[in-house]
C-alpha cells in the first residue's frame, strides 16, 4: 500500500475542485477555541420561530410538551417575532403561496439562522407529488435547509 | 314534508325542474336564472324553512357547469339537493345566495376562485385560495398544468 | 446584631483608599468599584433569574426544563448569553435608528439605577439616600420610558400597540405600588430603607401591621407584577396577541437587554417588597423573644435579603404559570375602579392604627 | 365605542384614523397560515377579512385523478385533528356506493377510535386554548394526556397522527391486543385528569373575564352561517350528525347532545369540556363487548363507484364534515368535494369580532377551533 504524504493527498483530493486554494499559516489556538465555544452556544440554545404549516406542527408542538421537552436541549423559548429566533422549523407541505411567506420570514431572522424541514411534505411534497397544481417541490427550493 | 310533497313544491315555483334521488337526497335540476327566486321561497316560507345550507359546490360538466346547493330545514329536518344548471362554460353567472345563507359568501368565493363562475351581486368576490393573478381556473376539467399534473 | 456586618468592610475599604488618595479619587475609585459589582450582579442575576425561571415553569408544567448544557443544564443560560451576543444586530429600514438603539440601555439604565438604592444586606448600601422609597419608585418606573421609545422607533404596529399598552399599564399601576409602600411608610414613620428596616427589628411589617399591611402587600404584589410587564400583566408582549410586543423588532443582544431587564425589574420589585414589607435583610424576630432572635442573627443577612426576595419571585413566576392574560380594559379597570380605591382607604386605615397605636 | 374626544380649541370631534394590521400568515394564535387583515381603531377592530390559500393543497383536484383507496390519505392532511373521522367520511361515502354492509366489529371499532380521536382532538384545544389566552401551562397539561391516547394509536395502526387505519370496506388492520385494556386504562385516567383540567381554567376569575359574553354568536347566525360543531351548538343549533344522521356504532349507543344557549366564548368551552365527557360516556358503553367478526369485508383491489351521487356527512371534533362524491363509475371520481366544517366556522369570525379587542380576537379564534388545512384543503 502506497503511503501518501500530506501534501500528495491534498493536492488529489483538491484535483477536481474548481476554485482556488490558499495556504494559511498555522491555526490559532485562540480561534478555534472562540470557535468552539461560539458553536457550543449555538448547539445549545436553538430557538426554533413559531411557525407550522400543517400535521407536522403538531407533532412539533408534542416535542415541545411535556413527554418529549425540547427544552431539555435548550430549544425552549419558541419566539413568535422572526428576528429573535434561530431557527425555522418548516413543519408541513409549503404551497406557492406561503413560499413567498416563508422566503420573507427566512429574510427577516437574524444570523445566525438554521432551517429545518421536518416532514416529507416539507422535504419532496411527500403526498403531493403529483396531480396537485399549487404545491412547492420541496422547501429547499425555497430558502436553504440544513437539515431534513 | 315528505319528498313528494317537496317535489310538487319546487314545481309549483319553478315548473321545469327535473327531479332525481340520489345518494339519499332529492335533487332538483332548475334552470340558473330560477335559482335565487326558488332558494328564497324555499328558505322564507314557513312549510319548507330551508335555513341551513351545509355544502355548496360547482361541477364542471363537458357541456354546462352547475351549482350544487346541500339544504337542510333545522326545524323540519328534512333535505333537499338543488343543482342549478348553467348553459354556458365559457362565462358562467348565476346570482349569489349570500343575501338568503350568509355561509354561502366564502363558499361562493372558493367556486369562483376554483371554477370561475361569476355569482352576481356577491359582496366580495374575489380569489380565495390562489392568488389574484392565478391564470385559470382549476378544477374545470380542462385546466392544464403540464408540469405538476400527471394526464393519463 | 453586630455579627456579619458589611459596613466593616466598605469601612475599612474606604480607609484604606483614603490613606494615600485625595477625597474626590476615593469617590471616583469607589463609584468604579461600586458599577462594577453591579455589573457582576446585573449579569449573575440575568443567568440565575433565566434559569430559575425555566426550571420553575419546567416544575409546574411537569417537564425537566434544560437538562443537556452542563449538569441540570446550569450552562443553559451561559450558552443563551452567548448566542444572544454574537447574533446579528437588525435595525429595520424605516427604523428611527438612533432611538430604536437608544431604547434598551434606557431600560438597563433605569434598573441600574434602581439596584443602586437597594439594601442587599447589613451595611451592604450603594447609597442611603433619605428619599430611598421614592427614589425607588420614581426611578424603577423610567423603563417605561424606553419601552415606549422601542415601540414607537421600530415602525411595526404590533410594537406600537405594545408600547402603548404598557405606557398605560405602567402609569396607572405605578400609583397602585407608591401608594401600598405608603401604607407602610406610615407606619415605619421614615422613607429612608435603613429606617424601615431597623423599625422592623421587633418583626416584620406584615406580620406587626394588622390587616391593612396584608392587604398593602397583596396589592403591592399585584401592582408590581404589572409593573414588570410580567404574566398574568404581561400585555405588551403579548405573545398570543402581539407576537412580541413592543420588542418584536428587536434581535441579538438589544433584544437580550430586555430580556434581562425584565427579570432584572422583577429583582426589583422583590427587594422593594422583600424590604418594606418583609424586614429586608432584617432577620425573622419575634417581638422580645431575646433567646429566638438572637438564633436567626446567626443566619447571615445577605442569606435573609436574597431568602425572601427569591421567595417573592417565586410568587411572581408561579402567577405568570398559572394565570391567563387580562386584557388592556380589564387591566386598566382592576387598578383604577379596585386597586386604587382600595388602596387609598386602606391608607387612611392604617393611619387611624397608627394615630390609635393599635399596631403591635 | 368610547364617545370621542374633542378638540378643547376648536371644540371639533378630534378625528380619529383607521388602520390596518396584517395578522398571519406567521402569527402564534392563528395555528397555523391563516392570515387575517384587521381594520382597527386602536385596539377596537372594525373588520376582519381572512385570506386564505396559504396551505392550499389542491386536494380536491387530486382526488379526481386518485383511486378511492388513495384518497384516504389525503383526507388525514385536512383536518389533521380529526383525521380518522375524515377517513370515516371517505370510507362511509365509498361504502354507501357499493351497498356493502359493515361488519359489528368494525362499525364498534371505528366508534371507539373516532372518540378517541375527538379526546385527543379537544385536548390538543383546551391546552392551546389556554396558551391563547396566556396560561401556558394549560399546552403542556393538554399534551400530556393526548400522548396516551396517540400512544393507543400508535399501537393499533402504527401513526400517530396521520392514521390511515379506515379504509373503504373496513379497517387496515386489526386492532391490537392491547387495545381494550389500554382504552380503558387510559379512560380511567382521565376519568381523573378532566376535573383538573376544568378547575385550572373554569372558576379563574381572569379566565372568565376574558371568555364570558366575548364573541356571540345568536342561533339564527349559527345556521346562517353553517356553524356546526361544538361551535355551533354552544349557540343552541343543535347539529350533531352523530345524532341527526347517525352512523357506524352510534345508533347503539346512548350520549346526550351538548347543548347550551350563551353563544359565547365560554360557552363553546364548556361545550368542549362536556363532550368530552361524552365521549368517554361512549368509550366505555362499547369498549367492554367488542364483538367478534371479521375486520374488513372483500372489496376488490380497485374500488369502482357505481353513476351516481353519493354525501356522506360525519361529526368531526370540528363540527359537521361532509364528502360529497359524483361517480361516472370509474375507478377515481369525477368530482369530489369535502365540505369542511372550519370553512363555515371561520365564515362567521367577521359577524363575531366586530368591535372586540385584539385580545377578545385571539380568544374568539381560538374557541372556533380551526384547523387551516381543513380550511384550505
Amino acid at each position: 500500500m502506497e503511503i501518501h504524504n500530506r501534501d500528495q493527498t491534498k493536492r488529489e483530493l483538491l484535483k477536481d475542485f474548481p476554485g482556488e486554494v490558499h495556504e494559511v499559516g498555522s491555526t490559532n489556538i485562540v480561534v478555534t477555541a472562540m470557535d468552539s465555544i461560539i458553536n457550543w452556544s449555538h448547539a445549545n440554545s436553538l430557538w426554533p420561530l413559531t411557525i407550522g404549516t400543517s400535521c407536522y406542527a403538531i407533532e412539533m408542538m408534542a416535542t415541545g410538551a411535556s413527554r418529549h421537552d425540547w427544552e431539555r436541549f435548550g430549544t425552549e423559548v419558541a419566539r413568535s417575532a422572526p428576528r429573535q429566533a434561530d431557527l425555522i422549523v418548516i413543519a408541513g407541505t409549503i404551497v406557492n403561496k406561503m413560499a413567498l411567506v416563508l422566503k420573507r420570514l427566512y429574510d427577516q431572522i437574524a444570523d445566525s439562522k438554521y432551517v429545518i424541514a421536518m416532514g416529507a411534505c416539507a422535504i419532496s411534497r411527500g403526498p403531493f407529488y403529483y396531480n396537485t397544481y399549487s404545491v412547492v417541490n420541496g422547501a429547499d427550493h425555497v430558502n436553504p435547509v440544513q437539515t431534513a | 314534508m315528505e319528498q313528494e310533497q317537496l317535489k310538487e313544491r319546487i314545481l309549483s315555483v319553478v315548473p321545469e325542474a327535473e327531479f332525481e334521488i340520489t345518494g339519499g337526497y332529492m335533487n332538483a335540476t332548475v334552470p340558473s336564472a330560477k335559482l335565487h327566486d326558488l332558494a328564497k321561497n324555499l328558505r322564507e316560507s314557513e312549510d319548507t324553512l330551508f335555513d341551513y345550507l351545509f355544502c355548496l359546490t360547482g361541477v364542471d360538466w363537458p357541456d354546462h357547469m352547475t351549482v350544487v346547493y346541500h339544504l337542510k330545514s333545522t326545524t323540519h329536518g328534512h333535505n333537499v339537493v338543488l343543482k342549478a344548471k348553467i348553459d354556458s362554460r365559457e362565462n358562467p353567472e348565476i346570482d349569489t345566495v349570500s343575501d338568503i345563507w350568509q355561509t354561502a359568501e366564502f363558499h361562493e368565493r372558493e367556486v369562483f376562485d376554483l371554477f370561475g363562475i361569476i355569482f352576481r351581486n356577491h359582496p366580495d368576490l374575489r380569489r380565495i385560495f390562489l392568488d389574484d393573478d392565478w391564470v385559470g381556473y382549476p378544477l374545470r376539467k380542462d385546466y392544464v398544468d403540464k408540469v405538476n399534473i400527471i394526464e393519463l | 446584631m453586630n455579627i456579619y456586618d458589611f459596613k466593616s468592610l466598605t469601612d475599612s475599604i474606604h480607609t484604606s483608599l483614603s490613606v494615600n488618595l485625595s477625597p474626590s479619587a476615593v469617590t471616583i475609585i469607589e463609584f468604579i468599584i461600586i458599577a462594577f459589582a453591579f455589573m457582576m450582579l446585573f449579569t449573575l442575576l440575568g443567568l440565575i433569574l433565566v434559569y430559575a425561571e425555566r426550571k420553575i415553569a419546567a416544575f409546574f408544567q411537569l417537564r425537566l426544563g434544560p437538562m443537556r448544557v452542563g449538569k441540570w443544564g446550569i450552562a443553559q443560560t451561559a450558552a443563551d448569553a452567548i448566542k444572544l451576543i454574537l447574533k446579528e444586530p437588525l435595525v429595520t429600514k424605516n427604523a428611527d435608528k438612533f432611538l430604536f438603539n437608544l431604547a434598551p440601555f434606557i431600560i438597563i439604565l433605569s434598573t441600574f439605577m434602581a439596584l443602586g438604592a437597594m439594601p442587599f444586606a447589613k451595611g451592604l448600601h450603594a447609597l442611603d439616600f433619605d428619599i430611598g422609597i421614592l427614589y425607588l419608585t420614581a426611578v424603577s418606573s423610567l423603563g417605561v420610558i424606553g419601552i415606549l421609545i422601542a415601540g414607537w422607533s421600530s415602525d411595526n404596529k404590533y410594537s406600537l400597540i405594545g408600547a402603548m399598552r404598557s405606557g398605560a399599564q405602567v402609569v396607572s399601576y405605578e400609583l397602585s405600588v407608591g401608594l401600598s409602600l405608603l401604607t407602610v411608610v406610615v407606619l415605619a414613620g421614615s422613607l429612608q430603607f435603613s429606617e424601615i428596616i431597623a423599625s422592623q427589628e421587633a418583626g416584620w411589617w406584615i406580620f406587626r401591621g394588622h390587616i391593612p399591611a396584608l392587604i398593602a402587600f397583596t396589592i403591592f404584589m399585584i401592582a408590581g407584577t404589572a409593573e414588570t410587564n410580567r404574566g398574568p400583566f404581561d400585555l405588551p408582549e403579548a405573545e398570543s396577541e402581539l407576537t412580541a410586543g413592543f420588542h418584536t423588532e428587536y434581535s441579538g443582544l438589544k433584544f437580550a437587554f430586555f430580556f434581562l431587564a425584565e427579570f432584572v425589574n422583577m429583582f426589583i420589585i422583590a427587594g422593594i417588597g422583600a424590604t418594606v414589607f418583609l424586614g429586608g435583610w432584617m432577620p425573622f424576630h419575634i417581638g422580645n423573644w431575646e433567646g429566638f432572635n438572637r438564633i436567626m442573627d446567626f443566619i447571615p443577612s445577605l442569606f435573609w435579603f436574597f431568602g425572601k426576595v427569591a421567595f417573592l419571585i417565586f410568587l411572581m413566576m408561579w402567577f405568570k404559570w398559572t394565570f391567563p392574560r387580562l386584557r388592556i380594559d380589564q387591566l386598566l379597570r382592576l387598578e383604577w375602579k379596585y386597586l386604587l380605591p382600595i388602596n387609598l382607604v386602606n391608607i387612611l386605615f392604617m393611619a387611624f392604627i397608627v394615630l390609635m397605636g393599635w399596631h403591635f | 365605542m368610547a364617545e370621542t374626544a374633542t378638540n378643547t380649541n376648536t371644540g371639533k370631534p378630534l378625528e380619529t384614523q383607521e388602520y390596518f394590521i396584517n395578522m398571519g400568515p406567521q402569527h402564534p394564535s392563528t395555528h397555523g397560515v391563516l392570515r387575517l387583515m384587521l381594520t382597527l381603531e386602536g385596539e377596537t377592530i372594525h373588520n376582519v377579512e381572512p385570506h386564505l390559500g396559504y396551505i392550499h393543497r389542491s386536494i380536491e383536484k387530486m382526488c379526481e385523478k386518485d383511486t378511492y383507496a388513495q384518497i384516504i390519505h389525503l383526507t388525514d392532511r385536512m383536518d389533521y385533528l380529526s383525521s380518522h373521522m375524515n377517513n370515516e367520511a371517505v370510507s362511509l361515502a365509498v361504502e354507501q356506493g357499493l351497498e356493502v354492509e359493515m361488519p359489528e366489529r368494525v362499525k364498534v371499532i371505528r366508534t371507539i377510535i373516532s372518540e378517541l380521536t375527538r379526546l385527543s382532538s379537544h385536548q390538543l384545544w383546551w391546552g392551546v386554548f389556554g396558551m391563547d389566552l396566556g396560561a401556558i401551562t394549560s399546552f403542556l397539561y393538554g399534551f400530556r394526556d393526548r400522548e396516551m391516547i396517540i400512544d393507543i394509536f400508535e399501537e393499533t395502526c402504527g401513526a400517530r397522527l396521520t392514521m390511515n387505519y379506515n379504509v373503504p370496506g373496513g379497517l387496515m388492520f386489526d386492532i391490537h391486543p392491547n387495545f381494550q385494556k389500554r382504552t380503558k386504562a387510559f379512560v380511567e385516567h382521565f376519568r381523573q385528569k378532566l376535573p383538573e383540567y376544568d378547575q385550572l381554567l373554569t372558576g379563574n376569575v381572569i379566565f372568565e373575564m376574558r371568555t364570558k359574553g366575548i364573541g356571540i354568536l345568536s342561533k339564527e347566525d349559527a345556521i346562517s352561517f353553517g356553524v356546526t360543531g361544538p361551535t355551533g351548538r354552544a349557540s343552541g343549533f343543535s347539529n350533531d350528525v352523530r345524532k341527526h344522521n347517525p352512523y357506524s356504532a352510534y345508533p347503539q349507543v346512548e350520549f346526550n347532545e351538548v347543548l347550551r344557549e350563551e353563544g359565547d366564548s365560554y360557552a363553546r368551552y364548556k361545550v368542549r369540556i362536556q363532550e368530552m365527557w361524552e365521549s368517554m360516556s361512549i368509550i366505555e358503553q362499547l369498549i367492554e363487548n367488542i364483538p367478534e367478526g371479521d375486520y374488513k369485508v372483500k372489496t376488490k383491489a380497485v374500488i369502482k363507484l357505481p353513476k351516481g351521487e353519493y354525501y356522506q356527512k360525519v361529526e368531526t371534533a370540528r363540527g359537521e364534515f361532509g364528502v360529497y362524491i359524483i361517480s361516472e363509475g370509474g375507478k377515481s371520481p369525477y368530482r369530489l368535494k369535502f365540505r369542511s366544517p372550519g370553512f363555515s366556522n371561520l365564515s362567521a369570525l367577521n359577524h363575531m369580532a366586530k368591535g372586540v379587542k385584539i385580545a377578545d380576537l385571539v380568544v374568539i379564534m381560538s374557541t372556533l377551533d380551526l384547523v387551516i388545512p381543513d380550511i384550505d384543503r
